[in-house]
C-alpha cells in the first residue's frame, strides 16, 4: 500500500460537518467517482455491461439510482456518473473499464469532485437559497446540474425532501462550503 | 404636542408606544404606523423638499408611489438616501432626517430658486452656460451638480448581508388586495402551488384602508380570516413585504422580500433583503389601482394629498392629515373620503365637485361644478381658493385637501416586455393590452374592475381560468356580497388658469406651464416630453404623473390621450437597492476562489499568491532575509536550472479524450496533426480558432490508441472544451470520440531542472524505468509512485530544462508535493511559484497568455509550419487569408536592451532606432518581459513586424506613459539552451 | 476621510466654496444679469446686445440659445421659444436621404448641410428622433483605443466632441470628468500599459495610476476586502460624459436651421434599385426619391438592409443599462471595474449611470433579463460596497448593432448610391460626430474620410480584422 | 428565460452559453474551389432575423450538450429546441 497520505478537498485529514438548527452539512470524502460514456454505435451494449457490472440499469435522463455498493446518475447524453464507497473501491475506475471495454470510456472523476451530504428538515428553505432545483419535483436518487453560487454543481436526491448530496468542482471546496453555511445561517 | 392627530380605532398596536426622530426632533408612535402615519398623527405636514424648486412638501400618497416625502432612514454606514416615509415602517429608535434641504428643512436656502423658477424652466440648461467655454466645467457643471441630486450616502460600505433565493409555483398572485385574495383562496383550495406576494407589511390592500363591508365583516376582518385560511395551507406561500419587481422572460419574476427593513437592529447572519427568483407557470397580476392628482395652481403645498392615501391614513392608521380636510374631486370617491372623515369626526368644510351634477354630500358642504385655483400656507395648507360654478372665489379654510383624479390600474408589470397598454374611455385610463408577459393574467382594478365586488369575482375566476390552463381544476369560491359601485368620473386634469404653477411631476417640479414649453418647442411626443422636461424620472417613476403630463399635452395638440401617446413602465417596479441585486456574491466572495492541491503545503512555506483566473497559485515562495520579491523569483529560477524546482502546474485545463476517431478528432480541433502520435508519446498542439487566430496552446498525450489526455492553458480550459464539444456534437457527430474534463480530479507538478531525473527517482516505483532511453523526451504514461499510488508521468518542460509533470489524484496533491519536497532535499530542491514560471518561459520565448491575445496567428507566433495544409482542421483555411499570412507581418522575437541596466518593459512599442516616435511610425510593441538571473538583464518577446529578419537591429522600446524609451536588440526569443539539450538530457 | 472626500467631490475640483458662497454666486450672476437686461431693454440695446453675446453661433442672430436669451424670455413670458425643429412634409426626392433619425443620422444630416453644403437632405425616423440608442447609452465619451484603424477616428471624435456646444450652440454638457479603467492583474497592467502607450502615441492622453493613485481619486472602492485587489488603472483625462439626448436635440436643431427636412413617423419599408442603383427609398409616407441612400440605424441594420437583399457582418443584442435614485455627488468621473461587468458614472442630475455586459442571446426587443442585472450589482458592488444602500431606480435596454470584430462599418454598399454606417457594437455614442462627418464625408465626395478609411464592410474577406478584444468573429464578445 | 431541453424539460437560459446562429453547423468543405470565400460566408455573414432564429445554446453548467433552439427574437417566445447533434446529423454532416 502507498505511502501517500489523502486530504479532504477542505484540506484537513477529517471530513468537516456543520450542525444548524435543523440541517446538517457533512463533507464525505468516501465516495469513489468514475464517469462512464457509451460508445458510438456501442450504446446497448455498454448499457448491458454496465449493469452486469453495478447491478442497475443506467439511469435516464435526470435520473440515477442508490445502492451498495455501486451507485450513479445520468450526467449527459450516454455520460453517466458511478460511485461507490472510496475504501473498497479505489480503483472503481479501472474495475468499471474491465468491464465495459471497447463499449465505453471511462474516467477517474474521484477528485474532479467534493461532496457535501445536507441532510435535516430545514433542507427545502436552505436549497431555496442556494440553486434553482425543484425539490419537490426530485424523486429518489435523481440528480440535476445546478449553478451554485457560480460553481456547476449536482445535486442528487438521497432521501426526497430530506437529504440530497451536493458535488462541487473540488478545488472550490471551500467557496462552496461557505456558500452552503451561509444559507444555513441565513435561512434557519 | 403627542400625536395630536390621532384618531380612534385603526389597525395600530396601541400597546406598543414607539419614540422616534425625524430632522431632529422627538417624537411617539405605535407599531403598525409608518414614518408618515405617525408624522401625520404628530400633525407634521412638512416632510421633504422638492429637486429644483426646494419647495415645502408634504406627504401625498401612503404607499410606494410616494414622490414628496423622502427622507433620509438611519445613521451611519447604514444611512439609507430617498426613503420614502409612506412605506418606512416605524420602530424603536427610529431615526430620520430630511433631505435636500440646506441649513433645515423649515429653512432650506436653495429655496430662493423658486423665486428664479421663471428662469429655470424646463430645459433651459441646454441653452445656456455655453460661454465663456472653459466655465461649464469650471465653474456652472460643478453648481450644477451640487446643488441636484437628493439624499447623500455614507460613503462606507454597507454592513448588511443581501441575500438570493429561487422558488417555483404554478400560480403567482401578484398582490393580496381584494382580487389577490380571492384569488389565491380558490387556487390554494384546489391544491396547486401558489405564491401570494404583497409589498406591504399588513396584506389586505384597499380592505385596510376602506370602510367597506364584505358580506357581514368589515373587509380587514374579512382580509384577516382569509389570510388565515392561506397561512393554514402547506401548498401557500404568503409573502409579506415583498416587492414583485420585474415580469421577466417566460414566466420568471424577480421579487424583492424585505427580511429586516422593519427592525430596529439586524440579525447577524440574516439578511437585511432577499432577491427571489420566482419561476411561475402562471401569474396573475392583481395590483390594483392607483389614485391620480388634478393640477391646479399651488397643488404642491404640504397637506395637498391623494383622497385615497387620506382614507388610509385616517382608516388604517388612525392618523388625521389635518383637523379640516377640503376635499377637491371628479368622481365618487371624494364623496366616500368624505363620509370617512365625517364618520371619524374629521371635519369637512367643503367637498368641492368639478362635477355640476355631483350627488349631494351628507355632513358637509357640495360645491359642484367648483374648482380649486389656488393654495395658501407656507409649509402647510392653511386654505384653499376656490372658484365656484357661479364664477366667484371662495377662500376655504383647511389644514389638507383631499384629491382625486380618478384611478389609474396599476398595469406597470403587463408593460415590462414592452406590452403597451390601451385606453379605456369610461375610466379616463390606460389598461392592460392584449401582448402581456407569457403566462400572465391580469385582473380586478389592475385590469380596470374597480369597485370590490368586481375585484372579488375577477381575482376568483381569474384563478380558475389560469389553473385550467395547467390542467388543474379550481372550483369556484362563495364571494362575499360588497360594494358594487358604478364609475361616476368626469375625466378632469388641471384646472384653467390660476396665476400660479400648476405641479404636473411633485418631485421634479415639472408644471403645466414646462409641459407647454416643450409643447411650443416641439418635444411633444411622449418620450421627448419626458426627456426634455424630466417628466416621469423621479424616485416614483411617474406613476402619479405621467398620466397627467400625457393629458395636458393632448390638450395642447388638440389630440386624445391614446392618440399623444402612452408611456410603458420598466423593471423595477418600485427603486430596489443595489445591494440587494447584487446578493451574498461580493467582496471576497464575488467569484468562487479555486486552490490548487499544495494551497495548504504552500501557505506553511509562506508563499505569496496571486489570482490567476479563479484560481489563487504561489507567485513565489519568500525565503528568510529575502527583502524584496525579485530576490526570491531570482533564487527560484537560478535555482531550478542549476539543479532542480518544483512547481504546482494543477491548473492547466485537463481533458479525457476517448473513443476510437480520438486522433482523427483532434486532427480536427488542432491545427497540426496528432494521427500519427504513438502510444506513449505527448505531442505540442496548437488550437485555432476558425478565423485562423490562434487561441490555446497545450500538450496532448497518448495514453492508449483511443486514450488522449489534452491539456490547455488555465485561462481558456473552458473555453477549449466548449470547443471541442462543439466541434464533436455540431461538425462532426458522427465520430465516436467521447469527452469529459479531469482538471480537478488530478494533482500535476512540474519537475523541472538538472536533477529532476534524480529526484524523481526516489519517488516513483522501482519498475518504472524513467532513463533517458526508457523514458525519453515527450514520452508519457500511467506509472505508480510512492508504493503503488496510480500516477501518471509525461515528460515535457516548459522551463526548458529537462523536466516532467507527474500527476496523482487530487487528494493526494498534498502528499506528494511534501514527498517530492523531502526527496528533493539532497538537491536542495526550491519550491517556484508563477513568477519564475514566467521567467523561464520568457527565457525560452514560450508563447503566453500575452502573446495569444486574441489577434495573433501561428505565423506571428513563429509557429507557421505548425499549421497543417494536409489536413482539415478548425481555422486553417481562414488562416490564409491575405490579410492574416502577411510575410512581413508581425513576428515574435525577443529584446535584450543595448545597456545590460536598463529595463525592458511590456507593452512598450517598438520605434526605429531613429525617427519620430509616433503611432504611424509604430513597429510592434513588446508582451512579455522579465528580469533574467541568467542572462543578469531584463529581457523581452514580443511581436516586431518582419522580426524574423531583423535579428540584431537596435530599436527604441517607447513607453511615453511612463517617460521612457529604452535602446533594445532584436534577438531570437530562445534566450537559453536554443538547441534544447537541456530538455532532452 | 469619507467626509472631507465627500466635501471635495460636492464643491467639484475646480470649486472650493464655502456652500453659501456658491449658492449667492449663482443667484448674484443671475440676478445682476437680469438687472442688467431690464436696464438695457429700456435703452433699446438687447438685441445687438443678444447677438453678440450668442455665443458662436451670430448666424442664428436672436433666434441662438444664451444666458441673456433666457432672460429676455423669462422677461417676455417665454413666447419667443421657437421649435427646435419642423415637422415638415416629405418631399418627392432629396439628394441625399438618411435612414435614422439617431445620433449618427442627425450628425450626418448636419455635417452634409453644414461642412459638405449639400443642398436637400432628409432624415428618415421610424418614430421620433433620439429614441434609440442616442437615448438609451450611458453617455460616455472616450477616445482610448489600441489598434490602428481606430486610433485616428475616435482621436477626431473626442476633439470635435470638445467643441460641440459652440459648433452646434447647444449644452449638450459634454463634461471630460476623465474615465477609469481598473487593473487587476499584471497582466492586464502589462495589456494597458500597451493601450496606453498607443494612445499616448497617437495624441490622446493616458496614465498609468497604481494603487494609491487610484485611492486618491477614489478612496471609497473596496481596497480591503476585494476578491481581486485593485492594482492600478489607466487614466483617460478628456474621456468623459455627455448627455446623450442632447446631442440629438442639438444636432437635430442644427441641421432643421440649415434646411435639413426631418421627417418623424417615417419608417423606410424598402428601397427602389433598379440595374443596381439605388434610386430611392418606400416608406410608409410614400416614396421618397433620393440622390444617395445612407444607413444609420444600429440596431436595425440588418433588417434595414435587408430590404436592399442584403446580409451584413453583425448581430443584433441588447445592452441594458441602469440608473439610482438621484443622489448628492458620488463619483466624479468614469470607472469601469476591470474584474467584473461595471462601469459607472453619476449624471448632472445626480442619478449613478452604470452598465455592464450585453444578454448574449441575439434579440431586438429592447429589454433585457435578470441575470444580467445580477451580474452587473455583483460587479458593482464588489468594487463600491458604499453603494449597497442606494437604489437602482430604472432599467432600459438598447439594441446594438455587434460587429464581427467589435469594430464598426463607414462604407459603400455593392448597390450604387446606397451606403451603409453600422456595426457599433455598444461604443455608438462617442462616435457620433465623427461617424457623422465621415458618412457625411463619404456620401459627399464618394470617397472614404481618411480616418475611416478600415471601416470597410469587406474587410473580413481579406483579414484585415480591427478587433480591440481579440474575442474573434463572435459578436456579443465584443 | 426558460429553454426545454429536449432530455431535461425546462432549464434557466442562466445554464446555458449562448453561441450564434445555428448555420454556424453547415462549416463548409475545406477542399471546395471557393472555401475562403465559403468560409467567410459562413463564419462572418448573419441573417440576424427579426422574427424566428435558429441559434445554438450549449449548456454548460448542465448536461453539456449543444442543443438548436428556434427563438423569436422580437418577443423571444421558443418554439422548438433540439439536440444539435440530431440538426447536424439531419444536415448531412458525418466525419
Amino acid at each position: 500500500m502507498h505511502k501517500l497520505k489523502p486530504t479532504t478537498a477542505l484540506g484537513a485529514d477529517k471530513p468537516q460537518i456543520d450542525q444548524f438548527d435543523g440541517l446538517e452539512i457533512a463533507e464525505r470524502p468516501d465516495f469513489a467517482l468514475a464517469s462512464l460514456a457509451a460508445r458510438q454505435g456501442a450504446e446497448a451494449q455498454c448499457a448491458e455491461l454496465a449493469k452486469a457490472h453495478l447491478g442497475f440499469d443506467l439511469p435516464a435522463a435526470g435520473q440515477g439510482h442508490l445502492a451498495d455498493p455501486h451507485s450513479g446518475f445520468w450526467m449527459g447524453a450516454d455520460q453517466w456518473m458511478i460511485s461507490a464507497p472510496q475504501a473498497s473501491h479505489e480503483d472503481l475506475a479501472a474495475a468499471l473499464k474491465t468491464a465495459v471495454g471497447d463499449a465505453g470510456s471511462v474516467s477517474e472523476q474521484t477528485d474532479g469532485w467534493c461532496r457535501f451530504d445536507l441532510s435535516g428538515p430545514g433542507l427545502k428553505a436552505v436549497v431555496e437559497r442556494l440553486c434553482n432545483a425543484d425539490l419537490t419535483s426530485m424523486a429518489l436518487g435523481d440528480a440535476r446540474r445546478v449553478r451554485l453560487e457560480h460553481l456547476g454543481c449536482f445535486i442528487w436526491c438521497l432521501d426526497p425532501g430530506q437529504a440530497v448530496a451536493i458535488l462541487g468542482p473540488r478545488s472550490s471546496a471551500a467557496s462552496l462550503h461557505h456558500a452552503l453555511v451561509g444559507a444555513a445561517l441565513s435561512a434557519l | 404636542m403627542n400625536q395630536i392627530n390621532r384618531l380612534a380605532g385603526g389597525q395600530i398596536n396601541r400597546a406598543k408606544e414607539l419614540s422616534f426622530r425625524f430632522d431632529g426632533r422627538s417624537f411617539k408612535g405605535y407599531e403598525g404606523d409608518t414614518l408618515a402615519s405617525a408624522l401625520l398623527a404628530n400633525g407634521e405636514r412638512l416632510m421633504g423638499r422638492s429637486f429644483k424648486y426646494h419647495r415645502p412638501r408634504g406627504v401625498l400618497t401612503a404607499g410606494s408611489e410616494e414622490p414628496n416625502a423622502l427622507v433620509e432612514l438611519r445613521q451611519g454606514n447604514r444611512q439609507e438616501p430617498n426613503t420614502r416615509a409612506t412605506v418606512a415602517e416605524l420602530f424603536e429608535g427610529l431615526e430620520a432626517s430630511a433631505q435636500n434641504a440646506w441649513p433645515s428643512l423649515r429653512f432650506d436656502a436653495m429655496a430662493v430658486n423658486d423665486r428664479f423658477s421663471n428662469f429655470l424652466t424646463a430645459g433651459f440648461y441646454y441653452k445656456t452656460f455655453m460661454w465663456p467655454k472653459p466655465f461649464w466645467e469650471k465653474v456652472y457643471e460643478p453648481i450644477i451638480r451640487k446643488a441636484a441630486g437628493l439624499g447623500s450616502i455614507s460613503f462606507e460600505e454597507d454592513p448588511d448581508l443581501y441575500d438570493k433565493g429561487f422558488l417555483h409555483c404554478d400560480l403567482l398572485i401578484i398582490g393580496a388586495g381584494p382580487t389577490g385574495l380571492a384569488a389565491a383562496l380558490t387556487a390554494g383550495r384546489s391544491g396547486a402551488r401558489v405564491i401570494l406576494a404583497d409589498e406591504d407589511f399588513r396584506m389586505g390592500g384597499r380592505l385596510n384602508a376602506e370602510t367597506l363591508a364584505l358580506g357581514d365583516a368589515s373587509g380587514s376582518d374579512w382580509a384577516a380570516e382569509a389570510l388565515a385560511e392561506l397561512a393554514s395551507l402547506d401548498n401557500v406561500r404568503l409573502m409579506t413585504r415583498t416587492t414583485v419587481i420585474g415580469a421577466f422572460d417566460h414566466g420568471i419574476y424577480g421579487a424583492v422580500e424585505r427580511v429586516q427593513d422593519h427592525l430596529p437592529q439586524a440579525i447577524a447572519d440574516k439578511p437585511r433583503q432577499i432577491l427571489w427568483r420566482i419561476y411561475s407557470r402562471k401569474a396573475m397580476l392583481c395590483a390594483g389601482a392607483m389614485e391620480r392628482p388634478i393640477a391646479f395652481a399651488d397643488n404642491d403645498r404640504p397637506g395637498v394629498m391623494l383622497a385615497s392615501a387620506v382614507r388610509s391614513y385616517v382608516n388604517r392608521w388612525a392618523a388625521a392629515p389635518a383637523q379640516e380636510i377640503a376635499i377637491f374631486t371628479n368622481n365618487d370617491d371624494g364623496h366616500r373620503t368624505a363620509a370617512d372623515l365625517i364618520a371619524r369626526g374629521v371635519k369637512v368644510p367643503a367637498v368641492i365637485d368639478v362635477r355640476a351634477d355631483a350627488p349631494a354630500v351628507v355632513g358637509a358642504e357640495l360645491l359642484a361644478g367648483a374648482e380649486v385655483i389656488g393654495t395658501e400656507g407656507r409649509l402647510g395648507l392653511t386654505s384653499v381658493t376656490v372658484r365656484l360654478a357661479n364664477g366667484q372665489t371662495r377662500k376655504i379654510k383647511c389644514g389638507a385637501l383631499a384629491v382625486s383624479g380618478g384611478w389609474n390600474p396599476n398595469l406597470h408589470l403587463t408593460c415590462h416586455q414592452r406590452g403597451r397598454p390601451q385606453w379605456n374611455a369610461e375610466l379616463a385610463a390606460f389598461v392592460p393590452g392584449p401582448d402581456l408577459p407569457s403566462g400572465m393574467t391580469v385582473a380586478g382594478a389592475a385590469n380596470g374592475q374597480l369597485s370590490t365586488a368586481r375585484a372579488l369575482a375577477g381575482g376568483a375566476t381569474g384563478a380558475i381560468a389560469a389553473l385550467d390552463d395547467l390542467g388543474i381544476s379550481a372550483s369556484a369560491i362563495d364571494v362575499p356580497q360588497a360594494e358594487d359601485a358604478p364609475i361616476a368620473l368626469k375625466p378632469f386634469w388641471h384646472v384653467q388658469g390660476g396665476k400660479s404653477r400648476a405641479w404636473v411631476d411633485l418631485q421634479n417640479d415639472v408644471t403645466v406651464k414646462d409641459v407647454k414649453l416643450a409643447h411650443q418647442e416641439n418635444f411633444v411626443s411622449v418620450e421627448h416630453l419626458k426627456r426634455y422636461t424630466t417628466l416621469g424620472m423621479a424616485t416614483d417613476q411617474g406613476k402619479t404623473s405621467n398620466m397627467l403630463g400625457l393629458a395636458v399635452m393632448a390638450e395642447l395638440t388638440g389630440k386624445s390621450i391614446p392618440e399623444t401617446g402612452t408611456t410603458i413602465f420598466r423593471p423595477p417596479y418600485t427603486p430596489v437597492p443595489m445591494g440587494t441585486m447584487a446578493g451574498r456574491a461580493t467582496g471576497k466572495h464575488f467569484h468562487p476562489t479555486r486552490k490548487t492541491p499544495s494551497h495548504h503545503w504552500a501557505e506553511e512555506q509562506g508563499a505569496v499568491f496571486t489570482e490567476v483566473g479563479d484560481w489563487l497559485r504561489a507567485q513565489w515562495f519568500p525565503r528568510q532575509g529575502e527583502t524584496h520579491w525579485r530576490q526570491s523569483v531570482d533564487r527560484e529560477v537560478l535555482q531550478t536550472r542549476k539543479s532542480v524546482g518544483v512547481c504546482d502546474v494543477t491548473t492547466l485545463g485537463k481533458i479525457d479524450v476517448q473513443g476510437k476517431d480520438a486522433a482523427t478528432f483532434l486532427n480536427k480541433v488542432y491545427a497540426n496533426a496528432f494521427a500519427k502520435l504513438p502510444v506513449g508519446k505527448v505531442r505540442y498542439g496548437l488550437m485555432l480558432r476558425e478565423d485562423g487566430i490562434a487561441y490555446d496552446d497545450g500538450t496532448a498525450a497518448r495514453l492508449a490508441e483511443d486514450h488522449f489526455v489534452v491539456t490547455t492553458t488555465t485561462a481558456n480550459a473552458v473555453l477549449a472544451y466548449r470547443n471541442m464539444e462543439f466541434a464533436r456534437q455540431c461538425l462532426f457527430p458522427d465520430l465516436d470520440v467521447q469527452l469529459i474534463s479531469t482538471t480537478e480530479a488530478w494533482a500535476q507538478y512540474a519537475v523541472a531542472g538538472p536533477n529532476a531525473r534524480k529526484l524523481l527517482e526516489k519517488v516513483v516505483d522501482a519498475d518504472v524505468d524513467i532513463s533517458n532511453e526508457g523514458f525519453p523526451f515527450m514520452a508519457c504514461g500511467e506509472i505508480t509512485v510512492c508504493g503503488g499510488l496510480r500516477a501518471r508521468l509525461f515528460r515535457i518542460s516548459f522551463s526548458g530544462e529537462l523536466a516532467y509533470e507527474i500527476a496523482v489524484p487530487t487528494r493526494y496533491g498534498d502528499a506528494l508535493v511534501r514527498a517530492l519536497m523531502e526527496a528533493g532535499e539532497e538537491f536542495e530542491v526550491t519550491p517556484y511559484g508563477t513568477e519564475a514560471l514566467g521567467v523561464m518561459r520568457i527565457e525560452k520565448g514560450h508563447a503566453a497568455g500575452n502573446e495569444l491575445n486574441g489577434t495573433t496567428t501561428a505565423l506571428n507566433l513563429g509557429l507557421g509550419r505548425m499549421v497543417s495544409k494536409k489536413k482539415d482542421c478548425i481555422g486553417n483555411t481562414l488562416s490564409e487569408r491575405e490579410g492574416l499570412s502577411d510575410e512581413s507581418g508581425l513576428r515574435l522575437v525577443g529584446f535584450k536592451p543595448v545597456s545590460a541596466t536598463e529595463p525592458v518593459t511590456a507593452g512598450a512599442h517598438l520605434m526605429n532606432a531613429s525617427g519620430e516616435i509616433s503611432a504611424s511610425t509604430d513597429q510592434g510593441y513588446i508582451t512579455s518581459a522579465c528580469f533574467s538571473p541568467n542572462l543578469g538583464c531584463s529581457i523581452g518577446i514580443g511581436f516586431l513586424k518582419d522580426g524574423a529578419n531583423r535579428l540584431g537591429e537596435v530599436l527604441r522600446a517607447a513607453n511615453p506613459l511612463e517617460g521612457s524609451t529604452v535602446e533594445v536588440e532584436v534577438v531570437s526569443a530562445h534566450f537559453i539552451d536554443p538547441e534544447g539539450e537541456r530538455l532532452r538530457a | 476621510m469619507f467626509k472631507k472626500y465627500a466635501l471635495r467631490v460636492l464643491f467639484g475640483k475646480f470649486v472650493r466654496l464655502p456652500n453659501s458662497v456658491v449658492l449667492w454666486g449663482l443667484v448674484a450672476c443671475l440676478g445682476s444679469l437680469s438687472v442688467l437686461v431690464v436696464f438695457l431693454s429700456k435703452s433699446g440695446a438687447v438685441p445687438a446686445l443678444l447677438s453678440c453675446f450668442s455665443m458662436g453661433a451670430i448666424n442664428e442672430g436672436a433666434m441662438a440659445y444664451s444666458g441673456l436669451r433666457i432672460i429676455k424670455e423669462a422677461l417676455s413670458g417665454h413666447k419667443g421659444w421657437k421649435p427646435a425643429w419642423r415637422d415638415p412634409e416629405p418631399k418627392g426626392h432629396y439628394d441625399i436621404v438618411i435612414v435614422g433619425g439617431g445620433g449618427h443620422g442627425l450628425a450626418t444630416a448636419y455635417y452634409l448641410a453644414s461642412r459638405y453644403q449639400t443642398a436637400r437632405v432628409a432624415v428618415l425616423e421610424k418614430g421620433w428622433i433620439g429614441g434609440g440608442n442616442v437615448g438609451r447609452n450611458t453617455t460616455i465619451v472616450r477616445s482610448n483605443y489600441l489598434l490602428d484603424g481606430n486610433q485616428s477616428f475616435y482621436n477626431l471624435s473626442l476633439r470635435m466632441w470638445e467643441d460641440l456646444e459652440q459648433d452646434l450652440n447647444y449644452n449638450a454638457m459634454v463634461s471630460q470628468r476623465g474615465i477609469l479603467n481598473l487593473v487587476h492583474t499584471d497582466a492586464q497592467r502589462d495589456a494597458a500599459r500597451r493601450r496606453g502607450n498607443a494612445m499616448i502615441l497617437a495624441g490622446d492622453d493616458a496614465e498609468l495610476l497604481d494603487t494609491d493613485g487610484v485611492r486618491e481619486l477614489y478612496p471609497f472602492l473596496n481596497f480591503e476586502n476585494a476578491r481581486f485587489p485593485i492594482k492600478g488603472g489607466l487614466l483617460h483625462r478628456r474621456g468623459g460624459t455627455v448627455r446623450h439626448d442632447a446631442v440629438a436635440w442639438g444636432y437635430a436643431r442644427g441641421a432643421d436651421r440649415r434646411g435639413v427636412d426631418i421627417i418623424q413617423n417615417c419608417e423606410v419599408t424598402g428601397f427602389k434599385i433598379e440595374s443596381g442603383k439605388c434610386l430611392g427609398v418606400e416608406t410608409t409616407r410614400g416614396f421618397i426619391g433620393a440622390g444617395k441612400v445612407g444607413v444609420a440605424v444600429a440596431g436595425s441594420s440588418s433588417r434595414v438592409m435587408q430590404k436592399a437583399g442584403l446580409r451584413l457582418p453583425l448581430e443584433s443584442h441588447v445592452l441594458q443599462a441602469f440608473v439610482s435614485e438621484g443622489l448628492k455627488p458620488v463619483i466624479p468621473g468614469v470607472i469601469t471595474y476591470g474584474a467584473g461587468h461595471f462601469y459607472c458614472s453619476q449624471s448632472d442630475k445626480g442619478g449613478l449611470v452604470f452598465g455592464g455586459d450585453i444578454d448574449m442571446y441575439n434579440t431586438y426587443a429592447q429589454r433585457g433579463n435578470l441575470p444580467v442585472v445580477e451580474d452587473v450589482l455583483e460587479s458593482g458592488i464588489s468594487l463600491i460596497p458604499a453603494l449597497g444602500r442606494v437604489r437602482l431606480l430604472r432599467s432600459w435596454g438598447g439594441i446594438m448593432d455587434m460587429s464581427m470584430d467589435g469594430s464598426p462599418f463607414i462604407d459603400r454598399t455593392p448597390i450604387d448610391g446606397l451606403y451603409f454606417n453600422g456595426g457599433w457594437c455598444y461604443g455608438g455614442f462617442k462616435a457620433t460626430p465623427a461617424s457623422g462627418l465621415c458618412f457625411a464625408h463619404l456620401m459627399a465626395t464618394d470617397t472614404p474620410h481618411e480616418v475611416a478609411r478600415a471601416y470597410r464592410l469587406d474587410r473580413f474577406r481579406s483579414g484585415h480584422m480591427i478587433d480591440e478584444k481579440g474575442q474573434g468573429a463572435q459578436p456579443n464578445l465584443h | 428565460m426558460m429553454i426545454d431541453h429536449p432530455l431535461l424539460g425546462l432549464r434557466d437560459a442562466q445554464e446555458f452559453t449562448y453561441l450564434g446562429d445555428a448555420s454556424l453547423i453547415d462549416r463548409p468543405d475545406w477542399q471546395a474551389e471557393n472555401a475562403q470565400e465559403a468560409f467567410h460566408d459562413y463564419l462572418y455573414l448573419r441573417d440576424n432575423p427579426a422574427g424566428e432564429h435558429r441559434e445554438l445554446w450549449f449548456h454548460e453548467t448542465g448536461d453539456r450538450s449543444w442543443l438548436v433552439v428556434t427563438r423569436n427574437t422580437l418577443t423571444h417566445e421558443i418554439t422548438k429546441v433540439e439536440l444539435a447533434r440530431d440538426v447536424a446529423r439531419a444536415r448531412g454532416r458525418s466525419k
